[in-house]
């Protein structure tokens, strides 16, 4: 199962847990089924079904332009990290 | 100069490629060398007005007033602007690839709504016959201000009583602890990262080092100051001529900002003098399309010097408290830091990738990361190569090394045992996957330059390690096959260093056709699909696939086409880059370039397409060794001899990559020892330009010597990684390292000029 | 306004003259009244050489010069170095050397080498660092700059600069 | 750029009448290496720019056996491809050959640099160590003053309106004299002292011992100074690094430099004294050759 590493501003909503594993394909489906389980997550990382201004997902260590979209595999680690602006 | 091939991988790119890897003349190269190549301000058309920009003489104050009467009477004068002129921007977030920006915010930094936040900051614009002319218009406007008290560094202005820049700003806390408070702060945004017990692990350590650290805001340098040029159309299209590090991203602003259909913005990319980071927002733009559209005439609007310096975006300056601990072996088991950066009259700075870059080389189980972002009366910071990254390296670096004194490890022998490698977890919890940091060491531990000891006085050396994440993003490219069998390759990215040589050097490896069978062209927004920024070290890799890509796609087409004079089926037919052929069943054969021709004349034309969005850039590292001597009653630091190494992927074309590496390397030597922004107390900045921001002369240097270590990047068709952003990162580490082991001085601000060199002497001596 | 004046020179060899207000510099001149865009602006205050020329074989800024004292002057620009046969030994070294990247530094680059091989055919490393401190360049760190005039002094590109 | 009218007169007494009859909205051309960029930035706005690049008295470059005379309007690469200056002026010579780079060497004049009157102008301790004489002319006729004595703060000077520097006079050098001027500066080429010291120094038959000394000072103070006792200290003192350390603690005693964006206040006043040190060593050295 994809593993989602939760932010530490978000981690109250899941109990102080650090990472969860959690079904879905994209991070939007892993983010929506953590909140069934965890209401308040979705709205901590997203608004307006995206993820919030300043906020990036990476999965498997690379960050993804694609957000919510980004598909995940059963092994993959997703985290929510700020976005990077380069030079 | 020397190229270090990896041979853990077995995957070097020498010998394994005909194009890739060599060093052919660059496309553009004859235009640039004999003064024909057309830049930012090069651009003439009939009609065209000159522009110019009032700036506030405040480093915050509020606007009372603005009367431009006396200014549009001038004979001459065909327009004035201010901020009124652009539609009321909303609060949205606009991402630009990389980086994103707020819409309210960059129309208020383009021209001053009802405040201004440095000195510098526009206020209104004029457009006239003559540059000399709207100059002498500037004087004519008339505006009253409100002086309010500035706040110039970031411990400053994060205290209670700190002068506020904007009073509905409200920090947002993203550390587990988060409360909310609905007290005006300066404070834009708290970061937090956390990975094991930290508060544990430094209770158990042998040896903690807690250092605090400051770093001077800086800025690009780049030498082409920006330059715009806008024709209004009668139906409200605009054409924009401008130097840019990305025309699509240019577009977006624009548009969003003049409240204009994105189509209707077609961005022209003149070539570019330098970026750096630092021309990816917009600053004169819109104000050239806005004078456009009020005078009805071609306006050019070109920024002076000093105007760069005090009005675009500089990188933050940082204070930076790094706290280590090490087990009796060496073994780094606990990391903890806060970082602050001076985001400018805005947010937001590179705060983000300075806490993700902080810990980075190292294997750090328990460690926390706490980072502020921080707004200041200075101009809105912008990315600089590796954005946020030297900063932070300059603390860790620093640190280490002191630790190394104190366990009386070689500082090689330390990165090793500690140095991040595939699979390691960073504090802000991503796992590494295939890196180079351990081969760069171990290249500079080889390097001649190493093992060669430093004999004489007041002499030292010193070491630091550095890194940057790169980036994918999109990019797109079309390739047409012409019937001489040469190929026009059409692509968005600009090109500031070479990089139209080494995407077309992809494109012909793919086909096995000599790179100068490539012509390369760069091309306006309405000419080539989407395509990023040039920026986070990102093109060779992501319009390099692009155009690998559409060489996979001539392939299938020439395939196609061959099958059809064949009459056989196309899966019958392969396309051969070795012999750079077309062949098919019973030896059937055409070379490239008879196939192209017979194609021209009797079938559809071979256009290929590219397009790239991938996620795999590889993160670089690189590993760099200084050697200086200090004159110890100047405290002037001279630069004996420069050794990086880094891990590139692979090297395309290797003088760029060189290049790439010295350049880098020379603005991380600028940073480390003599630019910065001085500023006085009124928060006017005292060095706005080339006499006194001192970036190095040729006169300042050795040769900076490259090592070119290549583990090929998994994540790319040919290995490539970014390379032109982290050389900038261990400089000023590496040279702060080896003041110490020269004149027993610890240098914990930079830039370590002089008198604050000396005055660490004098103090030492007592 | 004050009154414009005919300036007589000799841009590149040949006989030029032009109009131009007192307080227009030659870097002006050059750029928009002659539309001679090779000559680059990077400061305007002396401190960065993009705009470096040759006036009577001597470089100087032309940023720091007012048109109107060019009269009688020989002036050489960047459009002048290459000739009809080809690129001048200087800009095939900068091509071969890779001492470009933006290339906005390049001209004036390229201007101060030629007159220092004009006057020192053969310069040691430290001479060529001390001749072209006047111009900078951000991208490169200078290496492959120092190379390619080290390379162009080699090809005796003092003979071929007559 | 604000506008303005622009003369070149060929002899120094139409530029007299053109200066003088501009009451004080004129601006003299030399080098323009300042000039223009104070123009075109508006620090300076004149009705009026003279040219004095033709005038032939500014051109004079003339070294005898009387001494030095150097118009004012010679460029510093002259100044330093003249190979008598570099030999019996050094300090001179080292001065021009670190103003600017060779762009503005090239078009930069020690007349200009003088009368630009900025407290870290890298020519005047040299003149000053040199004992020159600066030659005025003026409605009212020529005078003479020491260049000690020309500048009166940052950027003012003893030039009354319509008076025009013509040239700058300095005395023969003796056998068994040298000179040198260094800076300090944070890069190696390009910028303005930070601290800047002038030597000049003649010795007894023996090379062993200092018979006068003369040391300016740049950028230590609102003009450049002239050390007067560290320099009268020095005379009949052995030729040594004690002696010229005596000098330096001298030197430092009379600097009052600022703290800006160059350096701070420690900084200068420690660096004045190394530069004193070094100046007068090399000056020696020289000395002892000559």
């Amino acid at each position: 199962m994809p593993v989602v590493f939760i932010p530490p501003h978000a981690r109250r909503f899941v109990n102080g847990q650090k990472q969860i594993e959690v079904e879905g394909s994209t991070v939007e489906k892993l983010l929506r089924n953590l909140e069934t389980e965890y209401p308040g997550i979705w709205d901590t990382l997203c608004v307006d079904d995206a993820l919030k201004p300043g906020l990036a997902v990476a999965v498997d260590g690379n960050m993804s332009n694609r957000g919510l979209h980004q598909a995940v595999q059963t092994e993959s680690e997703v985290h929510i990290l700020p976005a990077v602006g380069g030079g | 100069m020397a190229t270090a091939e990896s041979d853990k991988t077995g995957l070097s790119s020498k010998g394994k490629y005909k194009v890739i890897g060599t060093r052919p003349i660059r496309p553009d190269g004859v235009d640039k060398v004999t003064g024909r190549a057309r830049y930012g301000a090069d651009i003439r058309l009939s009609g065209m007005l000159h522009g110019a920009i009032l700036r506030s003489p405040y480093a915050h104050a509020r606007i009372k007033s603005i009367d431009t009467s006396k200014a549009e009477q001038l004979e001459g004068v065909y327009a004035v602007i201010t901020h009124k002129d652009f539609p009321d921007a909303s609060d949205k977030i606009a991402e630009l690839g990389e980086g994103s920006v707020n819409l309210k915010h960059l129309s208020s930094n383009v021209l001053a709504d009802d405040k201004v936040l440095y000195k510098g900051h526009a206020v209104a614009a004029v457009a006239a016959e003559t540059t000399h002319l709207a100059y002498e218009a500037l004087d004519l406007i008339e505006v009253e201000y409100e002086p309010l008290t500035p706040v110039l560094d970031v411990r400053k202005a994060m205290q209670d009583d700190a002068p506020i820049l904007h009073e509905n700003q409200r920090m947002e806390d993203m550390s587990p602890d988060a409360t909310t408070s609905d007290k005006p702060t300066n404070i834009y945004k708290k970061f937090f990262f956390e990975q094991g017990d930290p508060d544990a692990a430094f209770e158990k350590a042998h040896i903690v080092v807690e250092r605090e650290f400051t770093t001077a805001t800086v800025h690009q340098g780049y030498i082409e100051p920006h330059a715009a040029t806008a024709v209004w159309s009668a139906e409200g299209k605009v054409t924009l001529y401008t130097c840019t590090q990305g025309t699509f991203t240019v577009r977006q602003q624009v548009a969003e900002l003049l409240g204009l259909p994105l189509s209707y913005v077609k961005v022209i990319p003149t070539e570019i003098g330098g970026g750096f980071g630092g021309k990816i927002r917009v600053y004169i733009d819109p104000v050239a399309v806005a004078l456009a559209r009020k005078s009805g005439r071609p306006v050019k609007v070109v920024m002076d010097r000093a105007s760069v310096f005090e009005a675009t975006g500089p990188t933050p300056g940082s204070w930076i408290r790094m706290k280590l601990g090490v087990d009796a072996q060496g073994k780094i088991v606990a990391g903890d830091t806060e970082i602050a950066f001076e985001s400018g009259a805005y947010p937001v700075s590179p705060i983000g990738a300075g806490c993700m870059c902080v810990f980075s080389c190292y294997d750090i189980p328990d460690g926390r990361i706490i980072g502020y972002d921080v707004c200041v009366n200075k101009p809105h910071s912008a990315a600089y190569r590796a954005p946020g990254s030297t900063q932070v390296a300059f603390a860790t670096e620093s640190v280490v090394d002191e630790i190394c004194e104190k366990l009386g490890m070689d500082p090689i022998e330390f990165r090793l045992k500690n140095a991040s490698v595939e699979g390691t977890r960073r504090v802000d919890g991503v796992a590494y996957p295939r890196i180079g940091l351990v081969e760069t060491i171990e290249a500079i531990r080889d390097s001649e330059h190493y093992q060669t000891p430093l004999a004489g006085p007041n002499r030292g050396r010193g070491v630091a390690s550095g890194y940057w994440m790169n980036a994918g993003l999109k990019s797109s490219v079309t390739a047409t096959v012409n019937g001489d069998g040469k190929v026009s390759l059409v692509e968005g990215s600009t090109d500031i260093g070479g990089s139209r040589a080494s995407i077309a050097m992809q494109f012909a490896e793919t086909l096995g056709i000599p790179m100068e069978d490539v012509v390369p062209a760069v091309v306006d927004t309405d000419s080539v699909g989407y395509t990023d920024v040039t920026g986070g070290s990102r093109v060779t890799y992501a319009t390099g696939w692009a155009a690998y890509e559409a060489a996979l796609d001539v392939q299938r087409q020439l395939c196609d086409r061959a099958a059809e004079f064949w009459e056989v089926d196309s899966s019958e037919v392969t396309y051969d880059k070795e012999d750079a052929a077309v062949k098919g069943p019973d030896g059937k054969s055409f070379g490239f370039v008879e196939l192209a021709e017979k194609v021209t004349q009797a079938s559809e034309p071979v256009v290929g397409r590219g397009v790239s969005n991938h996620n795999e850039p590889g993160g670089a590292f690189g590993t760099h060794a200084v050697d200086v001597e200090v004159d110890p009653e100047t405290g002037k630091v001279k630069i004996l001899r420069y050794t990086a190494a880094q891990d590139v992927g692979t090297a395309i074309h290797p003088s760029y990559v060189e290049g790439q590496v010295q350049g880098g390397v020379v603005q991380g030597i600028g940073w480390a020892l003599n630019e910065e922004y001085f500023y006085d107390e009124a928060g006017v900045m005292r060095n706005a330009s080339y006499l006194d921001y001192r970036v190095p002369t040729c006169y300042d240097l050795p040769m900076i010597d490259p090592i070119l270590v290549e583990v090929p990047n998994p994540g790319h068709p040919y290995g490539v990684r970014g390379v032109g952003e982290v050389p900038i990162a261990p400089p000023p580490a590496a040279i702060a390292n080896a003041i110490y082991q020269a004149v027993g001085v610890r240098m914990r601000h930079l830039p370590m000029s002089p008198p604050h060199v000396l005055h660490e002497i004098l103090k030492k001596e007592g | 306004m004050a009154k414009k004046r005919v300036v007589t020179t000799k841009i590149n060899g040949r006989p030029v003259e032009f109009l131009c207000e007192p307080r227009q510099t030659l870097l002006e001149v050059l750029r928009e009244n002659l539309d001679m865009i090779g000559t680059k602006e990077g400061c305007s205050n002396g401190n960065c050489g993009a705009c470096t020329i040759l006036i009577d074989g001597k470089a100087v800024d032309s940023c720091l010069v007012l048109a109107v004292e060019a009269e009688g002057m020989n002036i050489e620009t960047i459009e002048g170095v290459a000739s009809a046969d080809g690129l001048h030994p200087l800009q095939q070294a900068f091509l071969e050397e890779a001492a470009l990247q933006c290339g906005i530094c390049t001209p004036g680059l390229i201007m101060s080498a030629k007159a220092l091989l004009a006057q020192n055919p053969d310069p040691t490393e430290e001479e060529i660092r001390f001749a072209l401190a006047g111009n900078l360049c951000r991208c490169t760190g200078y290496d492959k700059i120092v190379r390619a005039v080290q390379s162009a002094a080699k090809m005796g590109c003092a003979s071929a600069a007559k | 750029m604000k506008d303005f009218e622009y003369e070149a007169p060929v002899s120094l007494a139409t530029a007299i009448e053109q200066i003088a009859a501009g009451n004080g909205s004129v601006k003299v051309l030399a080098g323009g290496t300042d000039l223009i960029d104070h123009i075109r930035t508006g620090r300076l706005t004149p009705s009026l720019v003279v040219d004095v690049k033709k005038i032939p008295e500014l051109n004079v470059l003339e070294i005898n056996s009387d001494g030095l005379r150097l118009g004012a309007s010679v460029s510093c690469a002259s100044v330093y491809g003249n190979e008598d200056i570099c030999r019996d002026y050094s300090a001179l010579s080292d001065s021009c050959h670190i103003i600017g780079g060779i762009q503005i060497q090239n078009r930069a004049s020690v007349g200009g640099n003088l009368c630009n009157s900025g407290p870290a102008a890298d020519s005047i301790p040299s003149l000053i160590a040199l004992d020159a004489t600066c030659v005025i002319a003026g409605p009212q006729g020529t005078r003479e003053i020491a260049a000690e004595d020309f500048c009166t703060a940052p950027g003012k000077n003893v030039l009354e309106s319509g008076e025009l520097l013509v040239e700058l006079v300095m005395p023969a050098r003796p056998a068994k004299s040298g000179s040198h001027y260094l800076r300090f500066i944070p890069r190696n080429e390009m910028d303005i002292a930070v601290v800047g010291v002038g030597a000049s120094v003649m010795l007894d038959e023996t090379g062993e011992t200092i018979q006068s000394a003369r040391i300016g000072i740049g950028a230590a103070a609102p003009t450049p100074l002239f050390a007067k006792e560290a320099s009268e200290l020095l005379t009949g003192l052995p030729a040594n690094e004690e002696s010229f350390a005596k000098a330096a603690a001298a030197a430092q005693e009379i600097v009052t430099p600022i703290d800006d964006m160059r350096g701070t206040v420690e900084f200068r006043t420690h660096v004045t004294g190394v530069l004193t040190k070094r100046a007068l060593h090399v000056a020696v050295e020289r000395a002892r050759k000559s």
